[in-house]
């Protein structure tokens, strides 16, 4: 609707699969280098939000606005490339490509047919393959099939092939399910220094890592928004410890 | 009692399981910690015989497991709930549960198993494959205790499940080992969670076990240390 | 090494898809056979020959991007009647065909009751517009099936059933449409392209050599497409098509680019058998030749180039070579060629050579060539089987050996070797 | 109205949409075989015309039997229950010896059964000799039944029909109301969960491969109603079937009656007014286009990804 | 030793001292193996007849048998490996128009000869073949003339399979029906080969109720098309129909009793009454089982071998262009179907018969013609 500064702005919006409303008339707003996590009860809509940013799901009513562009009409790709990443719940790499290949392979250049037919290893690929590979730890691992790589290590790829392609809107369904707790430590640093200039989405069950990362925390629940603000806020709501965290 | 002796596991030439070795009583629960990749998936499967594998004793209450086939193994007592879940996704919730029925006589959900999960209950006509996360792992679990096991294994249930539900299932493990004389082994990343349903912890690594406590006397840090290498 | 590296790697030492085994191909075509064997079964290897490009096509479609597509027959006929359309007006001059009601068309236009040259007919008099639209029409033609396709997202066996159908539909159409397209007759009695008598033995030999010059053209090419970029996304795709598709890439332009080049590649196929066999039929079309161009790649080697060319001449001569000997056992023989390719080599002849060559070491890059090429879910399924026959299978040799140790273990898994020793492993990683 | 009496145009219409029914039957039942193989299994089953072409040779053959021995009045309910019979057992032996082992490569069961289409298609050659056979009908399934004197109705197309209805509930209720149903899609959905949870898929997977043979077989015994039977009459409706399937959205066994009965009627009609081979081609064009536009079919049930 | 190799044989062909080769190519697979094998073993059963008697010029003919599979491509291919590879004196083969045609090329390119057997739509004639059967005035025209005369039809409802002998033959009938005959064609309907959904079509027949159905429907879609005419309760009592492509082969596989009372226009029937075709009959049984039987083009195949010895000895010489010049002019005396004259235009002059079905699955001739010219190219009919 308004032009915003938000470089996400969700509004009213919702989807419907056969009469069950999995989002409900949700409006969200992201800031600029914010990151925000979103928590709430299993099947509150968490995922589906993200899918919905994304073009993977379609909406049924209601708008996504990023940087003031209309995201429900887009195709995925399209999304993609004005700027929004998204990675997956399970780590989602080319187990058949090197770590260095699955980099390449997300450089936002030679995207089209022709530009892939023609695309060249350029010192500037290179560069940032290498520098990317700095950011998610992995810079000995890059001549390794990527099918060899601890799960950890296929969740930070993953993020790191987000990464090359410089997305200002970043988000993650569940990064550190699965991960120890030294590699949850680990992505925490990793999610701080990259939102330094981006905004995130993160979602997450884990509270102790959600500590670590928001900046401020909107729970949803059965598709709408159950509270929001900062953890210390969110975890003392009398509403959010009843569906939510348990008592 | 659930006994196990020199479990070997491989993936073709590269041995994941080396030489593994527990006994678990009845109304024990026995937690297998470990960090991503040190076995655990592969060892659950191969007790369910998903997997192949090699071992000088494998019994439930005496009843050799060896040379049986996964439907076999669940006949003798042994009852699964994987990582990842693996709803069937085209069936209602209410079929995936029945397929637990295998062993019935009745071949109807006796009333306990929508007691502790109410959610299901309610979700009973939805396909399975529409559930969230948490959902399904409830249905899981659900599934898994139709078979009225003898033996429950379950592979990082927790995972992608809301803080309150883990709470949930915790009470809900807890109590089925009391009305069921069952024993649970648990595979788990995270101590909390183990703490309050593990009657003993086993940290595996690499395909062996490394250290082991009863819950009485944990030593935290130490399970931690290994936990976070 | 990956397939796609393997499609990648220089091609100076050799291996399957390297400099030798293009050399190897290129020495069994234009040297070896020409050579070895009569006008007449040159002439037939030409012949299959031109079925390779099909094979070729599908390498790049099925193998790599794994786009099955069961109707490729289509694009072979199009390309093939194209180019029939023009040698039939040659052969139908008003001279030769004065028998006729209406002197100067076709044949079996003139059995149809046409009196005029149908529109659509004219353009084909011009050599240079056939050779335009051998190449152009298949590809609209695919330009459009794949449009309508991936941009909906059709995949997998539902591609598969659509493509059949629509390569049972042109058949239908053209036998359906005698009058326009000769019917189940096909175009036959094709005499000289611009004059040049193409039933001569010279001109058989000239063709032959030019359809092999033109195959090794389709294949380079592939290369090409494979080692680029471009070969390493439709490997991705293939894998992990949401992946690329939220890696900012249109997966679907890149399945219909693959679609089409492989529907031009069949078309020169097609085009090419006509000029050495003399005559076009909708035998070419349907499902059978469909599905048998399948074969062909999957005998050679789902992912291999080269595999793809020797897989169609194998097939191929096995046929002719069967139903001439025993004319009652050719179908068990090619019947059970497919089921044993497809349950005991999956990855066909390219496959064997790769176990070989791994086996004795022959080439370096080969070190690693046990990993199947097969998608993933075939390794699993692979796994699967020997699973189902191993499980259960107790050795105590081995429990017996460590006995000591287990009873520590029982106990209490503290071990203080063991845990050591894993520590420095742990530090290690 | 073009010249033809309003009564004409009555029975035409009446004649015409039997016309379709009879077709239909067929189709139906070669495609609900083919729903539980394809559809439910994922096994795409080139050789199902072949299991057809078993139970027509088995009709063909007893009918012989039955002339001979002067059993002909009620052979061909014998017949129906062979042809179930012979076509289960081979599919049997078929599960165990090649299906088993494809279950995770879909595409190559495609290849694989072709194979084995052209080794079945031989081995009748060989048996029964290239020429194409007919079974005699019993006499009371000849001719028609007249509800008035210008409509006629063949007696065996009913029966074929009462047949069909027949075998499609029992379908039904095998899949949908049955402890086995629950296991065969338990199975085909997931093979290692579905033993997990007690099911012995081996066996599951072979008796759900073999019924849907059995089903074809019964397609080959009302096949010989319409037509003769050759080594190659499998490959007549193998396109056909597939195409019913998909278009009815794999998994459904509703949709597979209706897209069977739509398919048949719409091509029926189709043939009436155009030429038989452009009838043929409106269909599967209109079927193509749909599923283009529709590509998980028309009763497919929808599932996130 | 009359006829030394070097002599009767000097293009190259597989002629020996000893052996003629001679080459057989019908399909004995795919649809129209229910009508070809009746020819394959006419063929057989005449060349091992000639054997018996010693051959042509004191050599045995051996046979090369190929499989053109129902595939059209297939003849040419098999026709040319015949004649490139296997260097064959001649060929007995063929069946559909659409085999013919595709084969043709390949005959005329290498010279090669073949002897056709069945009944066709004319509009040919090659030097390299010789046309055992009947082209179209010997059958079409005769036949429509009978029915219309006998059975007073004026409206005609024409169908056939879909290639090219139905769709020209029925373009010939159209013709002698609307100019000659001054009756209409009600309706014209072409069901791919193999098919078997009629019901459609019946429809419209029975829309129609055209005075006669005239038929060329082939191989094994006829089964189909009679059990469903039966079915829908269009039998002979309520119908008339005279088919130009069911011979006592299709009979077999169709069944009497969905058959019986219609008509076929032919030039043989296994049911004639003469010496020389009790003798076929007998030996043929004999050869291929009490149970065979015998129809138009099986006899017309038989009859290749026989012309075939019979141009060779009048030639004296194995070689193409001297056997095909000498068999015009040459009768037949001992044909079953009665003594038959090869023309110039390499057709027969014979005579057409109509028979109609019975319950046993053979006809009863009820109508002989006198002896019918070959017209492969009549005036006004293209
Ligand atoms: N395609 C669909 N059809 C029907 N219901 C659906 C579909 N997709 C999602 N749902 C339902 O929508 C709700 C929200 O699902 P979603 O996956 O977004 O939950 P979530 O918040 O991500 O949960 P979790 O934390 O368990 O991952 C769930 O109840 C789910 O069953
Ligand atoms: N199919 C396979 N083929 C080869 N190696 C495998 C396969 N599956 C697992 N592995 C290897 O076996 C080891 C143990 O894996 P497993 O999945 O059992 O670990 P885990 O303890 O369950 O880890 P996580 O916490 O991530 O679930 C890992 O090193 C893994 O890479
Ligand atoms: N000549 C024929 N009957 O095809
Ligand atoms: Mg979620
Ligand atoms: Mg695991």
């Amino acid at each position: 609707m308004s032009n915003t500064d938000f470089v996400l702005a969700v509004e009213d919006l919702t989807v419907s699969f056969d009469g069950f409303k999995a989002v409900d008339s949700l409006t969200m707003y992201i800031d600029k280098n914010e990151l925000r996590v979103l928590v709430g009860p299993n099947g509150a809509g968490k995922t589906t939000v993200l899918d919905l940013i994304c073009g993977k799901t379609k909406s049924t009513a209601g708008s996504i606005k990023f940087k003031n562009t209309e995201l429900t009409k887009l195709s995925e790709h399209e999304i993609v490339r004005s700027g929004v990443g998204r990675k997956f719940q399970n780590p989602s790499i080319y187990e058949n490509l090197t770590v260095y290949q699955n980099l390449e392979v997300s450089y936002p250049k030679g995207r089209g047919v022709f530009g892939s037919l023609t695309f060249k290893r350029t010192q500037e690929v290179e560069d940032r393959v290498r520098k990317v590979a700095a950011d998610i730890m992995l810079t000995e691992f890059l001549e390794m099939e990527s099918a060899l790589l601890s799960h950890g290590q296929k969740q930070w790829l993953e993020i790191g092939m987000l990464l090359m392609q410089e997305p200002e809107l970043l988000m993650l369904d569940e990064p550190v399910a699965g991960m120890s707790a030294k590699e949850r430590d680990q992505t925490a640093d990793l999610l701080n220094r990259i939102c330094q200039n981006r905004s995130v989405i993160v979602i997450e069950h884990d509270m102790e890592f959600v500590k670590k990362i928001a900046h401020k925390v909107t729970v949803l629940h059965q598709g709408k928004i159950l509270a929001e603000g900062p953890m210390e806020k969110v975890q003392a709501d009398e509403k959010v410890i009843e569906v939510y965290l348990g008592h | 009692m659930f006994e196990i002796e020199n479990l070997q596991v491989s993936y073709g030439q590269s041995q994941v399981i080396h030489g593994l070795n527990f006994k678990a009583n009845k109304n024990e629960t026995l937690a297998i910690m470990g960090r991503n990749g040190m076995g655990k998936t592969t060892l659950f499967k191969s007790l369910m015989g998903i997997l192949p594998s090699k071992a000088s004793k494998a019994t439930v209450d005496g009843v050799d497991l060896q040379g049986s086939a996964t439907h076999e193994r669940v006949m003798k007592g042994l009852a699964y709930v994987p990582q990842g879940r693996w709803i069937f996704p085209n069936m209602t919730v209410q079929e995936n549960i029945e397929t637990g029925l295998e062993k019935s006589a009745s071949g109807e959900i006796p009333d306990d198993i929508f007691a502790l999960f109410p959610v299901l209950h309610e979700m009973r006509k939805r396909k399975g494959g529409n559930l969230s996360g948490g959902q399904q792992q409830q249905l899981a679990i659900a599934r898994a205790l139709v078979t009225n096991p003898k033996v429950l294994l379950l592979d990082e249930p927790t995972e992608g499940i809301q803080p309150s539900i883990i709470k949930d299932i915790a009470k809900v493990l807890n109590e089925i080992r009391k009305m069921r004389e069952i024993t649970i082994i648990v595979s788990e990343q995270v101590l909390s969670f183990t703490m309050e349903v593990a009657d003993r912890i086993i940290v595996i690594d690499k395909g062996r076990f490394i250290h082991e406590d009863t819950r009485d006397n944990v030593d935290a840090a130490k399970v931690k240390s290994y936990l976070s290498v | 090494m990956t397939l796609w590296e393997k499609m990648k790697a220089s091609p100076v030492l050799g291996g399957k898809e390297g400099v030798i085994g293009l050399a190897a191909l290129a020495a069994l075509i234009f040297v070896v056979l020409p050579l070895g064997v009569d006008i007449f079964r040159l002439n037939l290897i030409g012949k299959y020959l031109t079925y390779a490009f099909v094979a070729v096509g599908l390498v790049m479609l099925w193998g790599h991007g794994g786009i099955l597509s069961l109707g490729q027959g289509i694009f072979f006929g199009l390309g093939g009647y194209a180019m029939a359309m023009f040698l039939k007006l040659e052969a139908s001059d008003p001279e030769t065909t004065k028998i006729q009601s209406t002197p100067g068309i076709p044949d079996f236009m003139d059995w149809n009751q046409l009196t005029a040259l149908p529109w659509f007919w004219e353009p084909f008099k011009s050599l240079p517009f056939t050779l335009i639209a051998v190449l152009t029409v298949p590809a609209i033609f695919a330009y459009i099936i794949g449009y309508a396709m991936f941009k909906r997202r059709v995949g997998g066996v539902y591609f598969s059933i659509i493509t059949q159908a629509i390569a049972l539909i042109l058949s239908i159409l053209i036998v359906g449409q005698q009058g326009y397209t000769g019917g189940v007759n096909g175009m036959t009695d094709l005499r000289t392209m611009l004059g040049w008598d193409i039933r001569t033995d010279s001109a058989k030999y000239i063709l032959y050599y030019v359809n092999g010059l033109l195959l090794f053209g389709a294949i380079f090419l592939s290369k090409y497409i494979m080692s680029s970029k471009f070969g390493m996304l439709l490997l991705a795709m293939r894998d992990k098509e949401e992946r690329v598709r939220f890696s900012g890439y249109d997966v679907s332009n890149f399945k219909i680019f693959i679609f089409c080049l492989a529907a031009m590649m069949s078309a020169v196929g097609g085009a090419m058998f006509t000029l050495q066999v003399g005559f076009m039929s909708p035998s070419f079309v349907g499902i059978v030749p469909s599905i048998e161009m399948v074969i062909f790649c999957a005998v050679g080697g789902r992912a291999s180039l080269i595999g793809a060319v020797y897989g169609t001449l194998l097939v191929n001569y096995g046929k002719t070579v069967f139903s001439e000997t025993y004319p009652e056992l050719w179908l068990f023989l090619m019947g059970g060629l497919f089921i044993s390719v497809v349950m005991f080599f999956p990855n066909g002849l390219a496959g064997i050579w790769d176990n070989l060559a791994t086996k004795y070491g022959w080439f370096k890059d080969k070190a690693d060539a046990k990993k199947p090429e097969v998608s993933t879910s075939e390794v699993e399924a692979q796994a699967v089987l020997t699973e189902s026959s191993t499980t259960g299978a107790v050795t105590s040799t081995e429990a017996g050996v460590k006995k000591t140790s287990r009873k520590k273990a029982a106990a209490s898994t503290d071990q203080p070797s063991a845990i050591e020793s894993n520590k420095m492993r742990g530090a290690e990683a | 109205m073009f010249g033809y009496s309003m009564a004409d145009i009555g029975n035409i219409v009446v004649m015409q949409g039997f016309s379709g029914l009879s077709m239909f039957t067929v189709l139906l039942l070669m495609a609900l075989g083919l729903a539980i193989i394809f559809g439910q299994m994922g096994v795409i089953n080139m050789a199902h015309g072949e299991f057809m072409t078993i139970g027509a040779y088995t009709t063909v053959m007893l009918s012989k039997v039955a002339a001979t021995y002067g059993f002909t009045n009620y052979y061909f309910l014998f017949a129906i229950l062979i042809a179930f019979g012979l076509a289960f057992a081979v599919g049997y032996v078929v599960e165990y010896g090649m299906i088993r082992h494809l279950y995770k490569r879909p595409l190559d069961t495609l290849l694989a059964t072709w194979g084995l289409s052209l080794v079945m298609q031989q081995i009748f050659r060989s048996t029964f000799g290239a020429k194409e056979v007919s079974a005699e009908l019993p006499e009371w399934m000849l001719g028609s039944f007249k509800p008035t004197p210008d409509i006629d109705i063949p007696i065996n197309g009913v029966f074929v029909m009462a047949l069909a209805a027949l075998v499609t509930l029992g379908v039904y209720m095998f899949m949908y109301k049955s402890r086995w149903g629950l296991r065969v899609r338990a199975t085909v959905q997931n093979r290692t969960m579905a033993g997990a949870v007690g099911i012995n898929t081996a066996k599951v997977d072979r008796v759900t491969f073999a019924l849907g043979c059995g089903i074809a077989g019964i397609a080959g015994a009302a096949f010989t109603t319409i037509a003769s039977t050759g080594p190659t009459t499998g490959t007549l409706y193998i396109v056909d079937s597939f195409m019913v399937v998909v278009f009815g959205g794999a998994a459904s066994i509703v949709g597979t009656i209706a897209s069977a009965f739509g398919i048949a009627q719409a091509q029926s009609i189709l043939q009436f007014f155009m030429t038989s081979s452009m009838g043929k081609v409106s269909t599967l064009l209109a079927i193509v286009t749909i599923l283009m536009m529709k590509p998980e079919g028309l009763f497919a049930s929808k599932l996130r990804k | 030793a009359d006829y030394p190799t070097a002599k009767v044989n000097t293009t190259g062909l597989a002629v020996t001292d000893s052996t003629v080769k001679v080459g057989i190519l019908h399909s004995a697979t795919g649809t129209m193996a229910i009508s070809e094998t009746g020819s394959i073993q006419a063929e057989k059963l005449a060349i091992e007849q000639i054997n018996a008697m010693g051959g042509i010029l004191g050599r045995k003919i051996e046979i090369i048998q190929e499989d053109g599979a129902s595939d059209w491509p297939t003849f040419a291919e098999k026709a040319k490996k015949l004649l490139e590879k296997d260097k064959v004196a001649a060929v007995m083969g063929c069946w559909t128009s659409a085999s013919r045609k595709a084969a043709l090329p390949v005959f005329e390119k290498d010279n090669g000869l073949l002897f056709y057997p069945t009944f066709y739509e004319g509009l040919e004639q090659s030097k390299n073949v010789f046309y055992t059967g009947q082209e179209a005035t010997q059958q079409i025209l005769a036949g429509l003339d009978w029915i219309a005369k006998e059975k007073k039809a004026k409206t005609f409802y024409l169908i056939g399979s879909d290639y090219i002998w139905p769709r020209t033959s029925m373009k010939i009938a159209r013709k002698h029906i609307e100019q000659h005959l001054h009756g209409t064609v009600v309706g014209e309907e072409y069901i791919a080969l193999g098919d078997t959904q009629f019901g459609s079509v019946i429809n419209k027949i029975k829309l129609k109720k055209p005075d006669v159905i005239y038929a060329a429907v082939v191989g094994g879609s006829n089964v189909a098309w009679f059990k469903q005419l039966n079915a829908a309760g269009l039998n002979s009592s309520k119908q008339t129909m005279l088919t130009i492509s069911v011979t006592e082969d299709e009979v077999l596989g169709i069944g009497g009793e969905n058959l019986a009372g219609f008509y076929s226009a032919m030039k043989y029937f296994q049911s004639q009454d003469n010496e020389a075709n009790k003798k076929f009959v007998e030996a043929f049984k004999k050869r291929w089982g009490e149970k065979s039987v015998i129809g138009d083009v099986t006899q017309a195949a038989y009859l290749g071998p026989w012309l075939y010895k019979a141009a060779v000895e009048r030639a004296g010489s194995f070689d193409v262009d001297k056997v095909q010049a000498a068999l015009p002019g040459y009768t037949f005396k001992d044909a079953p179907e009665g003594p038959v004259t090869v023309e110039a235009n390499h057709h027969l002059t014979t005579k057409l018969r109509i028979g109609q079905w019975g319950k046993d699955g053979q006809a009863k001739v009820v109508y002989t013609s006198d002896y019918i010219k070959p017209d492969p190219f009549p005036k006004g009919y293209q």
